[in-house]
């Protein structure tokens, strides 16, 4: 599959009160055309800030330190003009973001900040618009666009918020699709029609999705591949059959070990131990999950851990793999 | 929201009515003797005692309230003291020139300062930036007598031009009407500039880091598109309130401006009328302008509420 | 506290604003020291003299010594701006806080009092404060104040009527906050952007309002100098002894500069998302 | 039972007047929440879910009355908060805490985690000033939050970590209720798991109930004692929570339950997916709200409002395929046989 | 209609002359017999007339009365001259010189120059165009009264017809009243019947308000005006300009320090003498003036004759020693506390104050400023309710006025609440004498002793400025007339 986003060795640094942490640390991934890629991963683990990092959208205090990501092959994102990554940004790559109630522009109606997209990036005539933003209101699940449109996102519930942003993402029929948590703020119904419509546009128009979540069964329901990621650092890589059978990281054991635990009432919920570094400790060499690891190694305190080929198309950075390898 | 207009409007009668209290009282509290002023150092006891007679000065207050506060309420503002000149007509000829005088510095301060604060709140902390405040900071604190002296100096001095003496009505001779008001609606704009770009800076910039500017941006928009129609429209409202006031302060009269360059204007009126203790001129247009205050301020919550869609008034 | 001195010795703008400031102060407070002359000293030999070496800023149409009167001026005119702006300010602050924050009737209540207020014409009501309170600076500057409380009152309460639509404000009610602890610790810090801007606007408006009302007799009395007076003097000599105007001109715009830079940089620093 | 109720929902509803136009005329109304009944016991975990937009949010905050209901009861002990003045109330919600659906907006951008989290214990005194340190450090420790975070601000941090904050500023109050508003929902399964182990944890230790409100159905699953299901702001059933997950009578419950994710990537199963979207709640539909949607529509649904009515002991539905008044024509209707809903018996 | 004015405006058009006069106040009304601002008088001055004026001489001659007679001290006969029409059309008459010298008496007008025809008994019409006027005792201020532009004849029916004549103006005079927009202009347009021959010479006067003098300065060295009065600050700027002549003339204006006489320290007459001895005239005239101002006694020099010679008075020739001693005399050896009150609206008074309070530390008189606005002065003035204030005064057209009104104990316009009984007989006298030299020489006495009784430090009288354009002829100011455009023209 030849890829159609390629993230290289991106290390993503912020400056709190003159000191740099780096929040995300050399972080490679590959997403393939049509491919629907995932990337979980703990609360604070920088996925927001990977994806924002593409399309050049990283608050002042964070910038991209190392690395690039490439589009196409030929695309070089970062290193795009201002100019030049206004056209790939709604129409190439388009983004849903994690919370939807700030997320549009509160003076606006739900009309306006949808055709707006389809005013930048070309020209469609009024009744092209009209019909365009009616069918992807209908396609995210509303029943009667035509009365959401003169509405303002203050009179919208979260999730028809959240739809809302998903209908303005997918209106330029983008090649790649990232969502960040799309579905976080909806209920199963209406996620299972979005998880639905993702599936039905990567067919229809061959877009690439790269989703962010935390919920490892949206991961399970439509990922082909995913990426887990630990304190701004890929930890864990490979196709999702591979990561819920074979878990290879400690940080994904756990993890899924903590979704099965789900489902009966009063019983404990596994958790990963311990809480997630500050970036002042992250900033240290040595693995990131070293302290709330339960094989933890002296080399892990030492050491940055690469990242280990553990089978065919099954990478993990741990020490653990050194030995076996 | 038809229903807050109705009501805001008949607040007016409290607020005119407090305002006609207040100003009345405070006419008679502030020494001074009006027909001392008209009559000056000639006039003989007698002569004050009945020139005050004829204004009604030596009734009860009440009645003289009353008395006046009646003819207002049936549109005679009475006349003037001093001149004898009805006082409405000359209010309402008067407001004309005001009106037009503030419509056009506003306007000339908007063009002037908005794109500017735009400017400096996108090139935040850059020399443009730095440059663009110390401009707009000395459209504050100069004081905009001084900048008309200097205008007027230099025009005539190095230009040989004065603008034209004698004031027409726009509707007599616009292009003579604009020469005579162009000058002075320039000087006020750029005093008024000044602080509407300090305000639209700091807002934009505050609006500029709102997650929804992300979304906007990640849509494709252009840098323009996110200012202008996104940031600028979230900013607006501490710039309208703003605004708001100036427009409400230069319709009350601007004194020194009006005075400066001869203009006929709300404040030359309510001056002369103050230190000359006219006190029927000073009562009315004392009453006038609150109208207009409130009137704006009006305008300037329904426009709120025009642009915040999430502002309601109930 | 501490963070904030570290956070404006970084911030250099701010710092030159806070010097600039200082230096003022330092000027008015050490008038006596540091101006050469008497303010009210006369040379009659040296009437409207330009700038030399014995009277650096040059003398007004008494002989005296324009520099000297600027170093008294500060105290006068930094008296009148930050009392001025203080009555005005802190006053709208509540006011507005106070009409925003509750609307419905205290709203209209407040508002159409500020609306009478501000129609009244400025001079008037000084004139009528000085006529109850007796004629003196300190009554001139609280009419100053007043007269700007209509002003700060609606800035306040427009950022208060939008900050309020934030669900944090909710958050806040849910937790059983009082409605003044509300006010104070989440709707204020959150309107202060437009409100410094507001302030430091105030400043220059205070002393120059001070000059227009000194035209009336309401302001500070000669021989004793403030810039608005000076300037407000100079301005008929405007052409052939410019420097009478200049430097009080000058000094005004040095003063508001540095309130400037300062508010600015104060704003910033309040502002968590700009460290 | 119904005596021993820590709160009541009695009949509330909650209309929005929907302006449009400059002069923004109030030409209808949304009715976010329309007359919902419902009681929650002491220590138990009460769940709401449903479609987004059907009013869980807006039931939550009219209970706390954050927006004042346009009707109804809420008897919280006994005592109709409604009756409370104002200043009352404020004392009152020191037992009555909420945790916001958007950790982004709701907390105060200028607050840093400490100042955030000292308030609360501060506006309730619940300790003096110097004890209140140790208190937030308590809490935030058991949220997962460091020492150090305590001095940052909210938008420093991640979504999840946001919502931690959220939570500790509800629960360092020690609340008696604690209305959960998709509390964990932004959260990754990791923290999502210490969040509900804490929260179960607080609730035996303190003796808290709690209105959870959520659309994540392995969630409600895992900490509820009954579950409530809403759509387009009414009670369309409730129940215990096996009864319902093994159970389902309505049909939106049936196709809530049969579109849970999976995460087992191996085993896709089928679902219902439901055509159409909520039907805007300011024009309802005639009859049935879910009528719309219903793979089991029929007339009568068109035409009357079904009655919420217990079916079975504690299981409470409105449908006309359980009518059990004695109208003949429901006996007719059974179990669409071609719809692709599995393990669904109707008994009775 | 707007090129010809524009035209005008550029001062080269035959057609039309039009003379364009900024002032720096707006009139205040435009009724004659109510209305005494300067302002005022300046633009009724040309619409109305009164019987008798002065000539450039200061020589009275007639104006609307052809000729009088005066059969004893008591009794005027005024001939009118014939063919005299209003402004309306119709003739004016004796019936109308009654009428007008009725309304200024009458109590319900109100009028502020009733007090000068408070000795007229009987007015009697003779015929169309004869009147007499009967006085109750011999008045030499009577015919200098008459020449007061507030004497105006006027039309009973305009009077009638609008209450009062503040905003219409009907009059015999050269010019015709078109129309005033407030705070802006008043215009007048010649007066095309006028009686005298050739007179005006202008078609139209538009005076306009611009009470900014750098507004005047620059109007006036643009051409947007003719003609502007300036202060001695910026006539000395325009001396550069070559299209505009700077015309001076000493005005009857003085400035003045008045005591209030009853209260302590000033009731003690060595302490005003004091206070007059430390202060500096020339220093005034130098520093507030430009030294564009002479040293005055109460009758100004611009009075001619009537003046006396102020330069040797002993209480003008500054003497610190002598006033210390006179304050040690009257028992302040260490000198005194005391405000002085100025009004705020005019720089030369405040500049005065400023002075003086220098001048007067010197002998240890320790003086505050206290500057006030005008309505406020003007009430301080009338009630005297300041121990000293500065102010300025016009001495008028005949001494009675500078001598009797400010001072005499029953003087109107005596507010220092000085009294002095040698003094009131004096001033008293010389309105009784008819004859001339005898009259000069009770004034001269009079002023030695007013000057000598300092109820009033009479200061300097400033020179006045007109700056007229050049293509203006036919223009000459002076004291009492500054503004006669009768024979104006423009080339
Ligand atoms: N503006 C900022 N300033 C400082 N630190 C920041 C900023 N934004 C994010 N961070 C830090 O960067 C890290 C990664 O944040 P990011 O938002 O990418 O997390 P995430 O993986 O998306 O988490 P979640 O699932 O909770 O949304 C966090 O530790 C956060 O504290
Ligand atoms: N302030 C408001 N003004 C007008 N309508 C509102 C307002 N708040 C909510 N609504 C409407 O009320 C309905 C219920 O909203 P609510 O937020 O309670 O939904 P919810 O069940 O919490 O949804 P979600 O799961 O998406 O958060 C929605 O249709 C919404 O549009
Ligand atoms: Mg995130
Ligand atoms: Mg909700």
């Amino acid at each position: 599959m030849a890829s159609l986003l390629e993230i290289n060795n991106l290390s993503i640094d912020v400056k709190v009160d003159k000191e740099t942490y780096n929040v995300v640390k050399n972080l490679s991934l590959s997403i393939g055309k049509k491919q629907k890629y995932g990337i979980v991963g703990e609360s604070g683990s920088g996925k927001s800030l990977t994806s924002l990092s593409i399309l050049q959208l990283l608050p002042d205090v964070l910038n991209v330190s190392e690395g690039n990501i490439v589009l196409s092959n030929d695309l070089d994102l970062t290193a795009m003009s201002t100019k030049e990554i206004l056209k790939v940004r709604g129409k190439e790559i388009s983004m849903i973001f994690q919370e939807p109630m700030t997320a549009l522009d509160p003076l606006f109606t739900v009309e306006h900040q949808i055709k707006e997209i389809l005013r930048f990036h070309g020209k469609y005539s009024k009744k092209q618009m009209d019909d365009m933003t009616i069918e992807i209101l209908d396609k995210v699940g509303f029943a009667k666009p035509k009365q959401l449109l003169k509405k303002y996102p203050h009179q919208l519930s979260g999730g028809m918020r959240q739809r809302i942003m998903i209908a303005m993402a997918l209106i330029c029929k983008p090649k790649l699709l990232i969502a960040d948590e799309p579905t976080t703020a909806l209920d199963v119904t209406i996620q299972a029609q979005i998880l639905d419509l993702m599936k039905q546009l990567t067919n229809d128009y061959d877009t690439s999705i790269l989703l962010i979540t935390h919920d490892l069964g949206v991961i399970a329901e439509i990922c082909e591949r995913v990426a887990v990621m630990y304190a701004g650092t890929l930890v864990e890589e490979t196709t999702v059959e591979k990561l819920f059978s074979n878990p290879q990281h400690p940080y994904t054991k756990g993890l899924l070990q903590s979704i099965n635990s789900l489902g009966e009432k009063g019983k404990r919920l596994y958790s990963i131990p311990g809480n997630v570094p500050s970036p002042k400790e992250t900033n240290k060499t040595g693995c990131r999950f070293a302290s709330r690891c339960p094989y933890v190694m002296d080399v892990c305190l030492h050491e940055d851990p690469p990242l280990f080929t553990v089978e065919d198309d099954h990478y993990s950075r741990c020490f653990l793999h050194r030995e076996e390898v | 929201m038809f229903t807050y207009i109705v009501r805001r409007l008949l607040m007016l009668i409290p607020v005119l009515f407090g305002v006609s209290i207040f100003i009345f009282f405070v006419m008679r509290v502030v020494p001074g003797d009006v027909a001392q002023t008209i009559l000056g150092t000639d006039a003989t006891p007698a002569a004050l005692a009945q020139l005050r007679e004829n204004f009604g000065l030596n009734l009860p207050l009440y009645q003289q309230y009353l008395n006046w506060i009646g003819g207002v309420l049936t549109g005679d503002f009475g006349e003037s003291m001093r001149t004898g000149k009805a006082i409405l007509p000359d209010i309402l000829t008067r407001f004309k020139l005001t009106f037009e005088l503030t419509l056009i510095a506003a306007v000339i301060s908007w063009i002037i300062s908005i794109p500017l604060g735009i400017i400096a709140a996108t090139k935040r902390n850059s020399k443009t930036d730095f440059g663009l405040r110390i401009v707009s900071l000395l459209g504050v604190s100069v004081p905009n007598f001084a900048l008309a002296t200097v205008i007027i100096l230099v025009l005539s001095l190095y230009f040989s031009y004065s603008p034209p003496v004698g004031y027409v009505g726009f509707f007599e001779n616009p292009i003579k009407n604009l020469e005579i008001i162009i000058i002075p609606a320039i000087v006020l704009g750029t005093s008024m500039a000044g602080a509407v770009m300090r305000m639209t800076r700091s807002s934009i910039l505050e609006i500029l880091r709102q997650d929804f500017i992300r979304t906007i941006r990640a849509k494709g928009a252009k840098e323009k598109v996110v200012i202008f129609q996104h940031a600028l429209k979230n900013a607006m409202i501490p710039i309208l309130t703003i605004i708001g006031l100036q427009i409400g302060t230069l319709l009350g009269g601007t004194v020194i401006i009006e005075q400066i360059f001869s203009l006929p204007g709300l404040g030359q009126l309510v001056l002369t009328a103050i230190t000359q203790r006219d006190f029927m001129v000073v009562q009315g247009s004392v009453l006038f302008i609150a109208f207009i205050f409130v009137m704006i301020n009006l305008l300037v919550d329904l426009l709120y509420s025009y642009l915040d869609p999430r502002i309601s008034y109930k | 506290m501490k963070s904030f001195f570290k956070r404006l010795k970084n911030d250099k703008v701010g710092l030159v604003g806070c010097i600039g400031i200082l230096l003022v102060v330092i000027l008015g407070i050490l008038a006596p020291s540091i101006a050469p002359y008497k303010p009210e000293q006369m040379f009659t030999e040296h009437i409207m003299e330009g700038p030399s070496g014995k009277f650096i800023f040059g003398t007004d149409e008494f002989g005296r010594d324009i520099f000297s009167r600027i170093v008294y001026g500060a105290k006068v005119s930094l008296q009148v701006g930050v009392i001025a702006v203080g009555i005005g300010s802190i006053g709208g602050l509540v006011f507005g806080l106070i009409a925003g924050y509750f609307q419905g009737v205290v709203d209209q209540v407040i508002m159409r009092v500020m609306d009478v207020l501000f129609a009244f014409p400025d001079i008037l009501l000084a004139l009528t404060i000085v006529a109850v309170l007796g004629p003196s600076l300190t009554n001139t500057m609280i009419a100053i104040g007043i007269v700007f409380m209509p002003v700060f009152t609606r800035i306040v309460r427009g950022s208060v009527i939008s900050v309020k639509e934030n669900e944090y404000i909710t958050n806040a009610v849910a937790i059983g906050v009082s409605p003044f602890a509300i006010i104070f610790r989440h709707i204020t810090p959150n309107i202060m952007a437009p409100f410094i801007v507001q302030i430091t606007l105030g400043l220059s408006g205070a002393i120059l309002t001070e000059a227009a009302l000194s035209f009336l007799g309401l302001g500070v009395q000669p021989p004793n100098p403030s810039w608005g007076v000076m300037l407000n003097a100079s301005r008929t000599y405007m052409e052939f002894a410019p420097w009478t105007i200049l430097f009080p001109a000058g000094a005004i715009v040095f003063t508001i500069f540095c309130f400037n830079l300062f508010g600015d940089s104060l704003r910033d620093i309040l502002d968590p998302q700009l460290k | 039972m119904e005596n021993n109720a820590i709160l009541e929902v009695k009949d509330l509803t909650k209309y929005f007047p929907q302006k449009s136009g400059f002069i923004k005329k109030t030409n209808n109304y949304v009715r976010a929440v329309d007359g919902i009944s419902f009681s929650i016991y002491p220590k138990e975990t009460f769940s709401l879910v449903g479609e987004s937009g059907c009013g869980k949010s807006t039931t939550g905050r009219t209970i706390l009355r954050l927006q004042e209901p346009t009707s109804g009861q809420v008897l919280f002990k006994g005592t109709d908060l409604l009756d409370y003045n104002k200043r009352e109330f404020r004392k009152l919600r020191k037992d009555l805490q909420m945790i916001f659906q958007d950790p982004y907006s709701s907390l105060n951008p200028r607050m840093t985690v400490r100042e955030l989290l000292k308030e609360p214990v501060l506006t309730h005194r619940l300790v003096s000033k110097k004890d209140a340190e140790k208190l937030v450090q308590d809490i935030a420790e058991k949220v997962g939050l460091s020492k150090e975070q305590l001095n940052r601000h909210p938008h420093e941090f991640s979504g999840g970590q946001r919502q931690r904050i959220s939570i500790a500023r509800a629960l360092v109050l020690n609340p008696e209720l604690v209305i959960l508003d998709e509390a964990v929902s932004a959260l990754d399964v990791s923290i999502q798991a210490q969040i509900l182990n804490l929260l179960m944890d607080l609730q035996e230790e303190l003796e808290l109930t709690y209105l959870f409100i959520s659309h994540d159905l392995n969630v409600v699953k895992h900490v509820s004692d009954r579950v409530g299901v809403m759509y387009l702001g009414q009670m369309m059933e409730m129940t215990h929570t096996d009864e319902l997950y093994d159970n389902p009578l309505h049909p939106y419950t049936q196709s809530l339950l049969s579109a849970i994710p999976s995460t087992n990537p191996f085993q896709k199963k089928e679902r219902i997916i439901l055509k159409g979207d909520v039907p805007d709640p300011a024009n309802p539909p005639s009859g049935c709200p879910f009528r719309l949607r219903c793979p089991k529509a029929h007339e009568r649904c068109a035409i009357e409002k079904p009655a919420y009515q217990e079916v079975k002991s504690n299981h409470f539905v409105a449908c006309h395929l359980y009518d059990q008044s004695e109208n003949p024509k429901q006996a007719r209707i059974s179990v669409d046989p071609t719809s692709a809903a599995h393990t669904t018996k109707v008994d009775g | 209609n707007d090129e010809s004015s524009d035209k005008s405006s550029e001062g080269n058009s035959d057609a039309e002359q039009t003379l364009k006069i900024a002032n720096d106040q707006e009139p205040a009304g435009l009724d004659p017999h109510k209305t005494p601002a300067h302002s005022s008088v300046r633009i009724y001055s040309k619409i109305y007339e009164g019987l008798v004026t002065f000539d450039q001489d200061m020589k009275l001659v007639g104006q609307l009365a052809s000729d009088w007679e005066q059969p004893d001290d008591n009794t005027y006969i005024f001939n009118l001259v014939e063919g005299v029409n209003f402004h309306n059309g119709r003739e004016m008459i004796a019936d109308d010189v009654k009428y007008s010298f009725e309304r200024i008496m009458d109590e319900k007008t109100a009028s502020h120059i009733s007090s000068y025809f408070s000795d007229v008994e009987n007015i009697e019409v003779m015929n169309d165009h004869q009147i007499k006027f009967e006085l109750a005792e011999p008045n030499a201020t009577f015919l200098t009264n008459l020449t007061n532009s507030s004497a105006a004849i006027v039309a009973k029916e305009v009077v009638e017809e609008n209450e009062d004549l503040q905003q219409v103006a009907v009059g015999t005079g050269p010019f015709v009243f078109e129309k005033w927009v407030p705070d802006n202009s008043v215009t007048l347009v010649k007066n095309e019947e006028y009686y005298v021959k050739d007179e005006p010479k202008l078609d139209r006067v538009e005076y306009f308000t611009m009470k900014e003098e750098a507004a005047r300065l620059s109007a006036i060295r643009t051409g947007k005006i003719d003609m502007t009065t300036l202060t001695s600050k910026s006539a000395v700027l325009l001396d550069k300009e070559k299209n505009v002549d700077i015309k001076d003339y000493q005005s009857l204006e003085y400035s003045y320090v008045g005591f209030n006489v009853e209260k302590e320290p000033f009731n003690d007459e060595k302490v005003r003498q004091a206070l007059s001895l430390a202060t500096d005239r020339e220093s005034i005239a130098t520093v507030v003036w430009d030294g564009k101002a002479t040293t005055t006694g109460p009758i100004t020099p611009a009075m001619g004759d009537w003046a006396i010679e102020v330069e040797d008075e002993e209480l003008y020739m500054r003497d610190i020693e002598k006033a210390k001693k006179l304050l040690a005399e009257a028992g302040y050896p260490d000198g005194f506390s005391t405000t002085i009150t100025t009004a705020s609206t005019y720089a030369d008074m405040i500049d005065t104050a400023q002075l003086l309070q220098q001048q007067w530390a010197e002998i240890g008189v320790k003086a505050d400023i206290k500057q006030i606005e005008w309505g406020e002065y003007i009430d301080t003035w009338s009630n005297t309710s300041a121990d000293i204030l500065i102010g300025r005064n016009g001495s008028g057209t005949d001494p009675d006025r500078a001598m009797n009104y400010f001072f005499s104990t029953d003087g109107s316009a005596n507010v220092w609440n000085f009294s002095n009984a040698d003094y009131d007989k004096l001033v008293e006298e010389g309105k009784r004498t008819i004859d001339q030299d005898e009259r000069k020489k009770i004034y001269d006495e009079a002023q030695k002793d007013l000057i000598k009784l300092s109820p009033n430090l009479l200061l300097v009288s400033p020179e006045s400025y007109v700056a007229v354009r050049n293509g203006v002829k036919g223009y000459t100011p002076y004291a009492h007339n500054a503004e006669d455009i009768d024979q104006t023209y423009k080339e």
